[in-house]
């Protein structure tokens, strides 16, 4: 999991807030409504924050769902404190250094959380991401070589999020990430739906006509998506990533295919499938619910105040060579 | 215009019948009486002034001290002074440059040769004897301050023309040519303009540097003070059969160095088929005491203007700074020993 | 001394005077008037650029090795006009070039007489394009 | 009969009506005094084919010191199937010119641009169109060329913009450009051409403020086929909308001579 975990101690873990998708029957049927041009309307501020962990803990083997009794059960032990592998807090979990997050109003108490049975995100007998290939796993070992013992040399070598050029949070596929400002904003105009994360601004403007990609001379971070409605579900294919953005090392390579629906008035259903004939030697997906969250989203602008940080970490680095080759005389 | 041999060239060039009414060169023998003419029009009703024009002409922009307060040629005169142009040219075609050997004046490629003297292309005559108008036929003397002004200018440029590109004339580095000005004025070859008229605009291209002066007709007001340019914000309209070309917001270093204020009004009137009338007015209270005027006219030519492209092969530019750093190390080389 | 109206006012020649002697630049500031020269020699081509034009030519240097020149020389706007063409001057054309040297003292000069060997002068000496290029 | 001549005519209305994905209806320009399309105006490309004419993703700017002001937008491809097909030799020197743009594109010297780098260059042009020359006056460079509308000519020489012969076909101006010196790019990718380069530029109204520009290149001594670009052009709609001077000579001289500048004494 490269999502980077923010949330720092959990205190309240005991007054786990009422969960309000929690294991309910689903209320009477409810069809999704339709914006004026009479596309299916997924508009809203949803929060993708959730228990269920990415890959199926060892011990279930190919067991895909809880029954009511083992969610119950296990619901009553995580209220009670213990984490077990079978949950992942993701952000709820104790964390490495960073400032408190509670200071700043990231009160897990009151953070949306949808739920879902599923033993794991990742759908299917295995429930888990498929081994790498290896050609995959030395593409990324090279990689991970020459950055080592220079990862402080310069802006280059810090990983993405840190340069405020690609966050964890804004990655696609997306998967759960930190409590704080994670939310999705969409919207919908004419001909496209736009998919907003808060954090770092970032912006998914697709096309729902079904056009066809870019030219492949083209990569970017985010691909290029285009979109399609498939009923009431919007289905976005993405193409043209870099292997820069390497979503669990995968290249350049990577097509993604990404759906929306809403089961009920208070979820987003995201299920993605994701392959990568140079990463994984079949593809695999996944399905996250999201819950209906309070907006707005506010301006979450990383570059323009990371200078101080940065500036720090490099400098820092610098003093410690500095000191060691003073040691070193 | 089939030419068939040099000497059919220049026998066309030298068989220029006498003109009879001033301001007026056409290549065929004109009918002494001119029947009626009315300027054409462009198809939505603008006086036409479209086409190839030269303002190629011997008449220099000031009097000569020694013609002063005289303003025109008598038709004897001015017939004297085309023989003589043609006869110089029959020199230089046989002799070469009549320049003399070891001089700077001699230093210099035979225009002849190239067929650039302004005697092998059309040349506009007329019977004045400077392109300025009026008793004095002169530039007004400099304001005290414009004075001071430029002998500041000069002093401070003394020594150092060829120190770095930009001391060197706008002309040498191919920005942009003095008399493009406007006003427009002649240049020593490839004097040739074109006009072309579409809705609400006239252009007139000059063919050295590739200059397309495009006037809106309207009358809309100038751009801001602060905008500069080097030929000037022009913005026309329409008197009759006259285009009026009122043009501010010069710099101060072309077509007049160290004129701050240059304020132009152009006149442009087709009074034959082949001959336009250019006529124009230079005021600049705070460089010379009073307006200037001049007038001369602008005959038709066979042929159109070519790519005139200057910047990219301006390779006199660099053999020229490079002549004087070549002339610095060897004066340090002398000095030093 | 970069007063243009004074320059603009010599090169407009009088209708006495002599010949106008403006040119684009100051020819006597890129050549030497005191490194007169003669090359005899054959055309390799003639670039057809603006400001001026430039004469390739192959000079037979003392020790009988080729030596290339470029000779400046005047727009090549006009020439169009009265019919020729690039292909005016022929590769291999023998030519005589009374002139001056560069003040950098490299292989170029500004040709003050070009003519053919057989003493015809250059361009307008040249026998007209008959066909091509003719202007009705 | 008379029905089926109904239904036909009914069919190609509907036809004619719905348009293909992307292209309007084929629309008719308002005329100039002498009957034809009227182009007058200035106009201007709004894409990013002048830093390359195929698609590209955003990347670094060629001086650190301007950072993403000077860093290369990204831009979808203006070359239709998206492939330049140059010869084997030729698409060497195409990467060679790419890898050393910043000192090899003329563009960068404030050099006459070609037919088609003017058009599409980040600067407006200006239309002026007479019944027998249309000019196209471009900011960049003061660079201009007139489009002789009479009968073809030939050019004496090559030159930078080249030698245009134009005429009508229907709703478009067709204009035929030969003679153009090898020393233009079309881009601030490398992407270039010999001095046999044809080109045939299509100027075609498509609403009162857009042109389609289309044209096709030629060049046997470097493509191995003839290839296409196209893009709309805009109307600056500005009120008082016009051309400034932007002689960009003098940015660069001390590029060209600053190295020939008299050292200061010591």
């Amino acid at each position: 999991m490269t999502t980077h975990r923010s949330l720092a101690s959990i205190t309240a873990i005991g007054a786990m807030i009422a969960v309000t998708a929690w294991g309910q029957a689903p209320a009477k049927s409810w069809t999704v409504p339709r914006t004026p041009d009479g596309t299916p309307d997924l508009q809203g501020v949803y929060a993708n924050a959730t228990l269920t962990p990415l890959e199926r803990p060892k011990g279930l083997g190919a067991k895909e769902f809880y029954t009511d009794q083992e969610f119950a059960a296990l619901m009553k032990r995580i209220q009670q404190g213990s984490v077990p592998e079978e949950a992942d807090l993701g952000n709820a979990a104790p964390q490495d250094v960073r400032y408190d997050l509670s200071l700043y109003g990231f009160d897990v108490t009151k953070a949306t959380l949808a739920s879902s049975k599923r033993t794991s995100l990742i759908v299917g007998p295995e429930g888990r991401v498929p081994p790498m290939l290896p050609e995959a796993r030395q593409r990324n070992a090279e990689r991970a070589a020459k950055n080592k013992g220079h990862e402080f040399d310069s802006y280059e070598n810090r990983p993405l999020q840190e340069r405020c050029i690609l966050m964890a949070q804004e990655r696609i596929p997306m998967l759960p990430g930190a409590a704080d400002n994670n939310l999705l904003q969409i919207v919908e105009g004419t001909g496209y739906v736009v998919l907003l994360h808060e954090m770092d601004h970032s912006t998914r403007v697709i096309p729902t006509d079904g056009r066809p990609h870019v030219s492949q001379s083209i990569r970017e971070y985010q691909g290029d998506s285009v979109g399609h409605w498939d009923g009431n579900t919007l289905v976005v294919d993405t193409t043209n990533f870099t292997d820069l953005s390497a979503f669990r090392g995968s290249g350049e390579k990577l097509h993604l295919v990404e759906r929306f629906s809403r089961p009920d008035e208070k979820t987003l259903l995201y299920q993605f499938t994701v392959e990568d004939p140079a990463t994984w030697d079949k593809p695999w997906s996944a399905e996250i619910p999201m819950a209906k969250a309070k907006g707005p989203v506010y301006e979450w602008a990383c570059h323009e105040g990371n200078l101080d940080e940065f500036v720090t970490i490099l400098r820092g680095a610098r003093v410690e060579e500095e000191a060691e080759k003073k040691v070193a005389k | 215009m089939r030419v068939a041999s040099l000497a059919a060239l220049a026998a066309w060039v030298l068989f220029v019948p006498v003109v009879p009414a001033a301001g007026q060169a056409a290549p065929a023998a004109k009918s002494a009486v001119k029947k009626a003419w009315t300027a054409p029009r462009t198809p939505d009703g603008q006086p036409d002034l479209q086409g190839v024009w030269t303002n190629n002409t011997v008449t220099p922009l000031e009097r000569p001290k020694d013609l002063a307060g005289k303003e025109f040629y008598t038709d004897a005169e001015l017939a004297a002074g085309m023989k003589k142009e043609h006869e110089r040219l029959d020199l230089n075609v046989e002799e070469g440059r009549p320049t003399e050997p070891g001089t700077a004046d001699d230093v210099h490629y035979d225009f002849s040769e190239y067929g650039l003297d302004r005697a092998q292309t059309k040349l506009a005559w007329n019977k004045r004897t400077s392109i300025i108008v009026g008793p004095d036929g002169t530039i007004p003397p400099l304001t005290p301050e414009a004075a001071k002004r430029r002998a500041e200018h000069r002093a401070k440029a003394r020594g150092h023309q060829f120190d770095g590109p930009e001391n060197m004339s706008l002309s040498a580095r191919c920005i942009v040519r003095a008399n493009v000005g406007p006003p427009l004025l002649p240049a020593a070859y490839n004097s040739n303009l074109q006009i072309v008229q579409g809705a609400g605009y006239v252009v007139i291209e000059t063919e050295m540097i590739h200059d397309a002066r495009i006037i809106p007709t309207d009358g809309r007001p100038h751009l801001a003070k602060n905008v500069k340019q080097w030929m000037g914000d022009s913005v026309g309209h329409w008197e009759g059969n006259t285009l009026v070309i009122d043009t501010t917001n010069f710099t101060d270093l072309n077509p007049f160095d160290d004129a701050q204020n240059v304020h132009v009004v152009e006149r442009l009137t087709r009074v034959d088929p082949d001959t336009i009338l250019y006529q124009f007015t230079v005021e600049d209270p705070g460089m010379w005491t009073k307006p200037w005027s001049g007038e001369l006219p602008i005959t038709k030519m066979q042929g159109q203007l070519y790519e005139y492209a200057c910047h990219e092969a301006n390779y006199g530019l660099v053999n020229t700074l490079n002549g004087a750093r070549v002339a610095e190390q060897e004066a340090a080389k002398k000095a030093g020993k | 001394m970069r007063t243009r109206l004074l320059v603009m006012v010599a090169a407009l020649g009088l209708l006495t005077a002599a010949v106008p002697v403006w040119a684009h630049h100051a020819f006597a500031a890129e050549f030497d008037q005191k490194k007169p020269l003669t090359l005899k020699g054959s055309v390799i081509k003639w670039e057809v650029t603006n400001p001026h034009s430039w004469i390739h030519m192959s000079v037979k240097g003392d020790d009988g090795q080729a030596v290339t020149w470029m000779i400046e020389g005047g727009s090549p706007n006009n020439l169009y006009r009265l019919g020729f063409t690039r292909d005016s001057l022929p590769p291999g054309a023998e030519i005589v070039v009374e002139g001056y040297q560069a003040k950098d003292g490299s292989n170029r000069a500004v040709g003050k007489n070009v003519t053919f060997t057989d003493g015809r002068r250059l361009f307008l000496g040249l026998q007209m394009p008959g066909t091509d290029g003719e202007k009705k | 009969m008379y029905k089926l001549r109904k239904i036909v005519v009914a069919g190609f209305l509907v036809l004619g009506t719905v348009p293909a994905w992307g292209q309007a209806p084929a629309y008719r320009a308002p005329r100039t005094a002498d009957g034809k399309p009227n182009l007058n105006g200035i106009w201007q490309a709004n894409n990013s084919a002048d830093w390359n004419l195929q698609g590209h993703s955003a990347a670094q700017g060629p001086v650190y010191a301007l950072g993403a002001v000077f860093s290369i937008p990204p831009g979808l491809s203006v070359v239709e199937g998206d492939e330049i097909p140059y010869l084997p030799a030729a698409a060497a020197k195409q990467k060679e010119n790419h890898a050393n743009w910043v000192k090899l594109d003329p563009e960068v010297k404030c050099y006459l641009p070609g037919v088609p780098r003017a058009t599409y260059l980040p600067y407006p042009f200006q239309i002026v169109q007479s019944r027998e020359n249309i000019m196209m006056a471009y900011e960049y460079a003061g660079a201009v060329r007139t489009i002789n509308m009479g009968a073809p000519t030939k050019a004496p020489a090559d030159s930078w913009m080249g030698w245009s012969n134009g005429h009508w076909d229907g709703e478009t101006l067709v204009v035929d450009v030969t003679s153009q010196n090898e020393d233009t790019w079309f881009d601030r990718a490398g992407n270039f051409h010999s001095e046999a380069l044809h080109v045939v530029e299509r100027y075609t109204p498509r609403s009162a403020d857009t042109l389609n520009y289309e044209v096709t290149i030629e060049d046997p001594k470097v493509f191995s086929r003839p290839w296409k670009i196209s893009m709309p052009l805009y109307r600056r709609v500005e009120k008082d909308a016009r051309l400034l001077e932007y002689k960009c000579v003098e940015f660069t001289e001390e590029l060209l001579y600053g190295t020939l500048r008299k050292k200061a004494s010591k």
